[in-house]
């Protein structure tokens, strides 16, 4: 693999950017893998990364049917935040937030994990309550936070309008100093690069379209390039997931909803660390080239057309100049959908089904995009392993069946 | 009148008794632009309540209902969705809410008699019928903008071509819901929730503005 | 921003005077005491969730208040037939097959969609699943 | 004509500005003039204001491109004062007013003199795509350092740092048709669907409608086409069906034909709009339109070629060169060089050429070019060479040559020599690309044409493209597509047309011959060795970028768009991404096509956020809902606490000795001894109430709620607990049968619509055999608590009704009169003391509450907020549902196993889930008290419990405190829990540590903590 550094720009530069080499292969797909991830987004990568950087099994294809991080990695707001309210998602989260310290240097590709800080607003008693609860919760499962008063948050954000005058005045705030934001694109392509690197077969344009099961064992997959054969098929295909899963006659218990998100134009620097509210339902953040990236809220109805309603843009709008008032004249350059598979608990699903060798990864809902390295590592140590990681085992679907869940709506509940 | 349901006469007094409006407070806080003082001009929008008229909500099945009806009240039960009637002196009106759902209003005094002898009339049949009077209120709106003040305000049609005479939908203004209605050419109804009612009228005052838009008092006195 | 036929209100309103209510014609079990562990977790949260033809309920909130059933394509967001409650869909699989030849055209996004007769399970079943509300 | 002077580029004549009245500008600095009808572009131009900005990567001089949304360079910062600064304005399609103050958005200390120029020009070369993520990676802790200086550089226009002084406003609109777009197509099929009696909506981004009528050679009817356009614009308004909507960008298509439109009202008046009889009118509207079907008519945008230095201020598109002559009576330079690969972009050399300026050459990149407006170019006198292009322009601030050769266009080589040709302009043509942007918004994807060397829409039902907006060029085509096109569509929806070609114009026939598609123009250096040859201005992206990306295995188009940011800009790539999909399709050695479509995602054009958000901001963002006493709560004082939209009275702080107001520690303590001692008042109208009727109320009563309902009498209440079949509870409140089949429920304020809406979904979906009916009566009845030993004694001269404590028991409620007013009165108690509550209708809910008042001075009466509710309800151990539970909390785990009728006949809703595994668990976390040992410390609420403090991080936690208060009855602080198997541990020891490093200890103990034998509330 060429390494990157400052030094090799200027090598380049002198022979004219001539000869960069790809940053992964366009390899032809083998007859067959020892595991094959479906699902070439930020998990899959990471995924297959650590399989072959931590448990030696190198002879893995990524089959993506796209591109590389065409999904969902490519449609979220980039925030990455570790502070769940439930042990076991905190461990899960907290897990992801130790691997993006230091995730550039791994990967030797700058993914831009700026460490800005993340606020959730509190504006009611009861969301002032339940920041308490997270925060107390945080502390002792060892994540960073601290509960501010308005004041605090006042002093963080001079721009935001913390004044008694709004509809809903800001009361506190959780604030994560850890979290902050990430480079979408440069997280994919950064896996894709590394995990190429220690022979990694990353497959664009190839499609599955069925799995081969004989006696409940998963023996490969069907795919528009052919068959591929592997013992071990994991799942990271998020909005698409109940699709594929319906393919290997699995039903999961997931919704996929549009969850759409917006940008404005480029600004100056004006805001220096993510704002996220659940009552007034809006969350912003600026990215390094300028502009203001503000999510919206999933709509309710199921849809996999990567848009969804008007509405939902306007009410994000009315929070987000509610809370800033300053924006007002700014102008919304763009907006777009990603397709979420969401769960009743809002937690994910990290599971071995009832096809013995095939495995799921998915129901990240709005939160998956920080837990992607986590997500890759836990997931790639179970397939290595044959047995679902410590971390991951909370995450069984076998949950819903017992009652079981892992309510993260408090923490979870605003879409990032 | 079966003795199967509490029916209730909780009007009072008014002649012993202060009543409130549910826009008292409104008119109080936000103040009541005369027509014509905004802008200098005729105000081409123009808003007034009609307080503490009696409003009944019907639940049953339409054919038992609409015979009652037309015993004890002389109009019929509108038939078809979102449409209304009013009888001839203008006073009562009933107004199709949902297949199973009619709004009656009627000048308040007349409510507990009309309850009484709807449901003598109704004898066994499974109906119900609940006083919501004090619940909401009907704000009247009028002018030559008045369809515009409301384009700004509701995502229903209201141009005055598809939203004819004689019909009444239940429909979002602003973020809250209204049964909007138009008895006939020269007003529209908006019927709006108590609780809502001061948020209806800050958001009218401020959407009628550029129409100069002013509020008509009522004789605070007469109760009907 | 959808423009939704209610069946009750017999015309079309604007889809913010609605609220989406989940997968249409989930019954629930007669008797739920003699339901395993696993029947009552299906029941509760295992729902379809299809690329494509998708009976679902939604409720006229702010309208007439009723329930209602809406045969909705999940991708093309068209929706297909609207009907009251305790009706029956009558627009299902063979939509199906014929907008998912579409698909494969180029005329919406080229996520995956479940192809017919190459696999040894799945798209078979999975068109089966998003009209299984049909028999519920 | 004095301008002139001052305004070297403006012509004499000529022109759609009225050179009558002059506008003072600011740009830069600088004060300006211009004129009525100029946008702030042209009057750049005709000052000679070559540049207007530095680009966003190499902070290289920039000049204006084009004349309209395509602009990628002119994008600058509006206002004159702090609160009205609008950042990034395009200059081409900003109205020039009088008093306009703009500026560059990048430079310092100004556009001239740019220090980053130098960093620029100097860094460039180590700047390839993507470097950022190939660098700034070592040390790790620099990174943020880093940003720090990448976030200064990147970045446009600044956001204003005051509140906006404008307001916005919607219109929702319903229409037949909505034509996008009042160009030749746009007016034509207006006025066909408007002659068929259509409802119509014309709306139209421009300043002024007519589209390329404005600016055309061509004739109608042998007059200029201006006639035909104002005459068309008159009739259609006389139509009371059609509305007419100028300056309305059309910029989102949404599902089902609704489509956003903005109007800009008046940001051609000024910064900030003016009042206009004495009220305040909107800035911009945006109008919400629900079409039955709809007719883009957005005709097509030029492309500029993509050759050395193309980005050099003198480089224009043909059309817009064309545009500021013909419009605005401007020519943007003196002598002019044009590079084309199409016979249209012609009349731009022809123009300039009739404005008096000269023109060098046209450079026609086909070898034999044969049209009626070649003809007339070579019959002008105009040196035409064919088979060649501009490979590059010459020039540091201005362009100050042009350098030509021939080239063959498909082995993209260089073939003859160059030929440096003198000018200070380079217009360039490399085709249209039709405006497609709307009609992919709903995820339809465009389809490649050779024949016109450009996207066009697929088909969406409902959806019709006319006129360029498919790639149909030549007026007269234009006109009849617009006029087949709103036939078609209104016939659709059911008009009957009647399309007459007699009523078309007349077009003088023209030919034009084929044009060559033609993209990025070789250079004698290799892409990577020769000058920038820019594909993206504002963004920085060079086709030498997108070749290095596919060098780097980025081959599908939307990795190379990321990899090098092309079309992110604030133009979205309206110029640029065709020429990047074809450098692309080159470096990959495939055709365009083959490398992919472009989608597009809403907005066409920018929005202001204040648009979208209208009118709901400021006191109009969210409804606040009052009770009929609000106005009584306003002027006591009180502090309120927001409860779902409701503004609810939280504690009512008194004046002390001193005049200073009491704390609300102070205040709640107050509050609390006046219920424990005497005699409270709360307003509890919020609480929710459904009036159910039906013979099968009580029947659904049992199936809904956990508890019995079946020997509930009539004038009794009922205490209810509600789960979802998940088994975990999500309501309470109590119940009171008001007859065998009337029962009249309560919810919690926060809830009211969901159980409302929950009962109707049961009602509607699973059990329409049943009869009953509810309604909600929230606000119809006013509800005021009096509670406290003294309450009866203050009641009882006030009403009608019996107060005797066996007459009127605890549980019951009696129907009456409370200061003569009717009233249900309820003896319930959430306090633990003595309670009525007394409902009345709200209309006389302020002369009750106040002769209530009257009466209480001698019992010192006193009004409590929510505050007070809350401690008084803990001490006695009752819930509140979304505090003491979270979502996971079953009755079981509540101890209110008296509140489930396991045995009831119907498996009512929640049953079955208290059976499954894991709520059947030991060690679930189960509601209980806590005394902290200090009676003097208040837990916090959310503070974490654990049974063993000194475990090391992460420490076990084994719940959290719910509730917790002060309580002055107890003189201590108490608090509700969550403990893991708490019931079973009464009396151990818990430990809650805190933040500042404090450990507290507590006791686990009952959850009723006053009177917990309940005798209070039933003296």
């Amino acid at each position: 693999m060429q390494r990157y550094s400052g030094f090799g720009l200027v090598k380049h530069a002198l022979r004219h950017h001539e000869d960069w080499q790809r940053q992964w292969r366009n390899p032809t797909p083998k007859p067959g893998y020892d595991v094959i991830i479906v699902g070439g987004g930020g998990h899959g990568l990471a995924t297959a990364y650590y399989l072959a950087k931590e448990h030696g099994i190198t002879n893995v294809a990524v089959l993506e049917k796209g591109w590389l991080g065409g999904g969902n990695t490519a449609r979220n707001t980039t925030i990455v935040r570790s502070n769940y309210l439930w042990d076991e998602s905190a461990a899960l989260y907290e897990h992801a937030m130790k691997h993006w310290e230091g995730l550039s240097q791994e990967l030797n590709y700058n993914v831009m994990f700026s460490q800005r800080g993340v606020l959730n607003l509190g504006h009611t008693l009861q969301d002032m309550r339940d920041i308490q609860r997270r925060v107390n919760a945080n502390r002792l499962n060892g994540i960073d936070g601290e509960v501010l008063d308005a004041e605090g948050v006042q002093s963080l954000v001079p721009i935001m309008d913390c004044s008694k005058r709004a509809r809903y005045p800001v009361m506190g705030a959780s604030w994560q100093p850890r979290a902050g934001v990430a480079r979408h694109d440069a997280v994919a392509w950064g896996y894709a690069r590394a995990a190429d690197a220690l022979g990694v077969d990353l497959l664009q344009n190839t499609e599955v379209t069925g799995f081969k099961i004989r006696d409940g064992r998963i023996l490969g997959v069907h795919t528009n390039r052919g068959d591929i054969e592997a013992k071990t098929v994991g799942c990271v295909t998020a909005g698409n997931s109940s699709v594929l899963a319906g393919m290997a006659g699995l039903n999961l218990p997931l919704e996929s909803h549009p969850l759409q998100a917006l940008v404005s134009e480029p600004l100056k620097p004006v805001l220096d660390t993510v704002v996220m509210s659940n009552h007034v339902h809006g969350y912003i953040s600026q990215s390094d080239k300028g502009d203001l990236v503000i999510g919206a809220g999933i709509d309710g109805y199921n849809g996999y057309g990567q848009r969804g309603s008007y509405p939902t843009v306007e009410h994000t709008l009315q929070a987000i100049v509610e809370m800033f008032p300053i924006f007002s004249r700014v102008r919304m350059n763009r907006q777009w959908g990603g397709i979420v598979d969401t769960c009743p608990d809002a937690c994910p699903i990290l599971s071995k089904t009832k096809v013995k060798g095939l495995y799921f990864n998915c129901g990240w809902g709005t939160g998956g995009f920080k837990a992607t390295p986590g997500s890759g590592h836990v997931f790639a140590a179970s397939l290595a392993k044959g047995e679902m990681h410590p971390i991951a085992a909370p995450f069984s679907i076998d949950r819903f069946h017992s009652g079981a869940l892992i309510d993260e709506h408090g923490a979870a509940g605003v879409a990032h | 009148m079966s003795n199967t349901v509490h029916v209730y006469d909780a009007r009072a007094d008014h002649a012993t008794v202060t009543a409130e409006s549910p826009l008292a407070y409104s008119f109080q806080r936000s103040g009541m632009p005369a027509p014509g003082e905004a802008s200098g001009e005729e105000s081409r929008a123009v808003i007034g309540e009609r307080a503490f008229l009696g409003h009944l909500i019907l639940r049953g099945g339409a054919i038992v209902l609409d015979e009652a009806l037309r015993e004890v009240l002389g109009i019929g039960l509108p038939g078809r969705p979102n449409s209304l009637t009013v009888d001839a002196d203008g006073q009562r009106s009933v107004q199709w809410l949902s297949p199973d759902e009619w709004l009656l209003i009627v000048p308040g005094d007349e409510t507990f008699g009309l309850e009484t002898r709807l449901r003598a009339h109704l004898g066994g049949s499974h109906v119900a019928i609940v006083d919501v009077s004090a619940g909401q209120t009907l704000i009247e709106l009028s002018g030559e903008a008045a369809h515009e003040v409301l384009m700004k305000s509701t995502v229903y049609d209201v141009d005055p071509h598809a939203f004819t005479v004689g019909k009444g939908v239940t429909t979002l203004f602003a973020k809250t819901s209204v049964i909007l209605r138009r008895p006939d050419e020269s007003r529209w109804e908006l019927i709006v929730r108590r609780s809502f009612a001061d948020y209806v009228y800050r958001w009218l005052l401020d959407a009628g503005a550029e129409y100069g838009i002013g509020v008509v008092r009522e004789d605070r006195h007469e109760s009907q | 921003m959808f423009h939704i036929y209610c069946p009750y209100c017999e015309e079309h309103r604007e889809e913010e005077e609605f609220h989406p209510k989940g997968q249409a014609h989930i019954a629930r079990p007669e008797d739920p005491d003699a339901c395993s562990d696993e029947a009552w977790g299906d029941y509760l949260f295992f729902r379809d969730n299809p690329r494509g033809i998708h009976h679902e309920m939604w409720l006229h909130a702010v309208g007439c208040r009723k329930f209602f059933n809406i045969t909705r394509h999940t991708v093309s967001y068209e929706i297909l037939e609207t009907y009251k409650m305790g009706e029956q869909p009558t627009v299902g699989a063979e939509h199906l097959a014929r907008e998912e030849k579409t698909a494969r055209e180029g005329k919406t996004d080229s996520v995956q969609v479940a192809e017919g007769g190459q696999q040894a399970v799945g798209a078979s079943d999975a068109a089966l699943a998003s009209v299984k509300g049909a028999q519920a | 004509m004095s301008q002139t002077a001052a305004q070297p580029n403006r012509l004499a004549q000529g022109g759609q500005v009225d050179r009558t009245q002059a506008l003072t500008f600011t740009f830069n600095g600088h004060s300006y003039t211009g004129h009525p009808g100029d946008t702030l572009a042209s009057a750049l131009l005709a000052n000679g204001v070559d540049l207007v900005n530095r680009s966003f990567k190499y902070s290289r001089p920039r000049g204006i491109v084009a004349a309209g949304a395509e602009e990628p360079n002119a994008v600058v910062q509006l206002g004159a004062t702090e609160a009205t600064q609008v950042p990034n304005v395009r200059a081409t399609q900003q109205a020039l007013y009088d008093g306009l103050v703009a500026s560059s958005t990048n430079g310092w200390p100004d556009v001239q003199r740019d220090i980053m120029r130098w960093v620029g020009k100097l860094g460039s070369p180590f700047m390839p795509p993507g470097f950022y993520y190939k660098t700034f990676m070592a040390p790790a802790s620099m990174w943020m350092t880093y940003e720090k200086y990448i976030r200064k550089t990147a970045g446009l226009g600044r956001s204003p740092t005051q509140p906006d002084p404008d307001i916005y406003d919607h219109m929702h609109r319903h229409c037949d048709l909505l034509v996008v777009g009042a160009g030749p197509a746009g007016l034509s099929a207006a006025l066909t669907a408007a002659r068929a009696g259509a409802r119509v909506i014309l709306c139209d981004e421009q300043e002024t409608m007519g589209g390329s009528l404005l600016d055309t050679r061509e004739t109608l009817d042998d007059r200029p086409a201006a006639h035909w356009l104002q005459a068309t614009l008159a009739a259609l308004a006389e139509y009371d069906n059609v509305t007419l909507l100028p300056r309305t960008t059309a910029h989102g298509y949404h599902d089902h034909h609704f489509v956003t439109l903005h109007e800009r009202r008046t940001e051609h008046l000024g910064d900030s709009a003016p009042s206009r009889a004495g009220h305040r009118q909107s800035r911009s509207r945006l109008h919400r339109v629900r079409a039955g079907q709809v007719v883009l008519a957005t005709g097509a945008h030029e492309r500029p070629l993509v050759y050395a230095n193309n980005d050099v201020p003198g480089n224009l598109l043909a059309g817009a060169v064309s545009t500021y002559i013909r419009r605005y009576g401007v020519v943007p330079g003196r002598k002019l060089v044009l590079s084309t690969s199409n016979d249209h972009a012609y009349r731009a050399a022809l123009d300039w050429q009739e404005a008096g300026r000269e023109v060098a050459a046209i450079v026609d990149a086909r070898t034999a070019p044969e049209g009626d407006l070649v003809a007339q170019a070579k019959a002008a006198g105009i040196r035409v060479i064919t088979g060649s292009a501009v490979i590059e322009a010459k020039g540091a601030q201005r362009v100050s040559s042009a350098r030509v050769a021939a080239i063959d266009v498909d082995a993209f080589t260089v073939t003859g020599k160059v030929e440096t040709l003198e000018c200070d302009t380079i217009a360039s043509s490399g085709g249209y690309s039709p405006v497609i942007h709307l009609a992919s918004h709903t995820g339809a994807r465009p389809v490649w044409s050779d024949d016109i060397i450009g996207f066009v829409p697929t088909t969406v039902a409902g959806v019709t493209a006319a006129g360029g907006a498919h790639g149909v060029y030549p007026l007269g085509e234009v006109l009849a597509d617009g006029v087949e096109a709103g036939a078609n569509a209104v016939t659709a929806l059911g008009f009957a047309t009647t399309v007459n070609d007699a009523d078309l114009p007349r077009v003088a026939p023209r030919h034009e011959g084929p044009a060559c598609a033609l993209f990025q123009v070789p250079h004698e250096k290799a892409t990577l060795r020769a000058p920038k040859q820019f594909v993206d201005l504002q963004n920085d992206v060079t086709a030498a970028a997108i070749e290095v990306a596919t060098l780097e295995g980025f081959e599908s188009i939307e990795h190379v768009k990321r990899y090098t940011a092309m079309g992110f800009g604030t133009d979205q790539g309206k110029l640029g991404n065709i020429n990047g999909m074809a450098v692309a399709a080159r470096c990959l050695g495939q055709s365009i096509p083959e490398t992919g479509t472009t989608v597009f995602r809403p907005n066409y054009t920018p929005v202001t956020f204040g648009a979208v958000v209208g009118r709901h901001c400021r006191e109009l963002f969210d409804p606040e809902r009052y009770t009929p006493m609000q106005a009584w709560h306003v002027a006591q004082g009180a502090e309120f606490e927001d409860v779902g939209q409701w503004k609810r009275p939280w504690y009512y702080p008194r004046k002390r000795a001193g005049g200073e107001l009491e704390t609300m520690a102070e205040a709640v303590a107050r509050e609390c001894r006046a219920v424990r001692e005497g005699v409270g008042i709360l307003d509890a109208s919020t609480l929710g109430k459904i009036d159910i009727q039906g013979p099968d109320a009580r029947e659904f009563l049992g199936r809904i709620y956990t508890n019995k309902w079946q020997k509930l009498a009539p004038g009794r209440v009922r205490y209810g607990l509600m789960c979802g079949d998940d088994g975990m509870v999500m309501d309470d409140g109590t119940t009171s049968c008001l007859a065998e089949n009337h029962f009249l429920m309560t919810t919690t304020t926060g809830n009211a619509a969901p159980v409302l809406e929950w009962l109707e979904l049961w009602h509607q979906t699973e059990w329409p055999e049943l009869d009953v009916y509810f309604t909600s009566v929230t606000d119809h009845w006013a509800t005021m608590t009096v509670t406290g030993p003294e309450a009866r004694k203050l009641l009882t001269d006030m009403t009608d009704i019996d107060l005797d404590r066996e007459a009127f028991k605890f549980m019951d409620w009696r129907e009456g009169h409370v200061a003569g007013v009717p009233a249900r009165v309820f003896r319930i108690s959430f306090t633990g003391e003595l309670a009525f509550e007394i409902n009345v209708q709200a209309h006389y809910a302020m002369h009750v509450w106040e002769a209530l008042f009257e009466r209480g001075k001698h019992f010192d009466l006193t009004p409590y907020g929510t505050e007070t509710m809350h401690v008084l309800r803990a001490e006695k151990g009752f819930i509140i549902v979304g505090q003491d539970t979270d979502g996971s909390v079953t009755p079981e785990d509540l101890g209110m196993h008296w509140a489930i009728g396991y045995d009831k006949p119907f498996p009512w809703i929640g049953k079955r889930a208290l059976t499954r595994s894991d709520t059947r668990r030991e060690n679930r976390k189960q509601l209980v008290g806590l005394r902290p040992k200090d009676p003097s410390v208040v837990l916090e609420e959310g503070a974490q419990i654990v049974f063993d403090p000194n475990h090391a991080i992460p420490m076990p936690m084994v719940g959290h405190v719910t509730s917790s208060y002060y309580s002055p009855t107890l003189e201590s602080g108490f608090a509700l829990a969550v403990v893991k198997g708490g019931h079973q541990r009464m009396g151990e020891s818990v430990y809650l540590p805190m933040a500042d490093g404090r450990i507290h200890e507590a006791d686990i103990v009952g959850t009723q903590f006053v009177d917990p034998q309940g005798e209070r509330q039933h003296v």
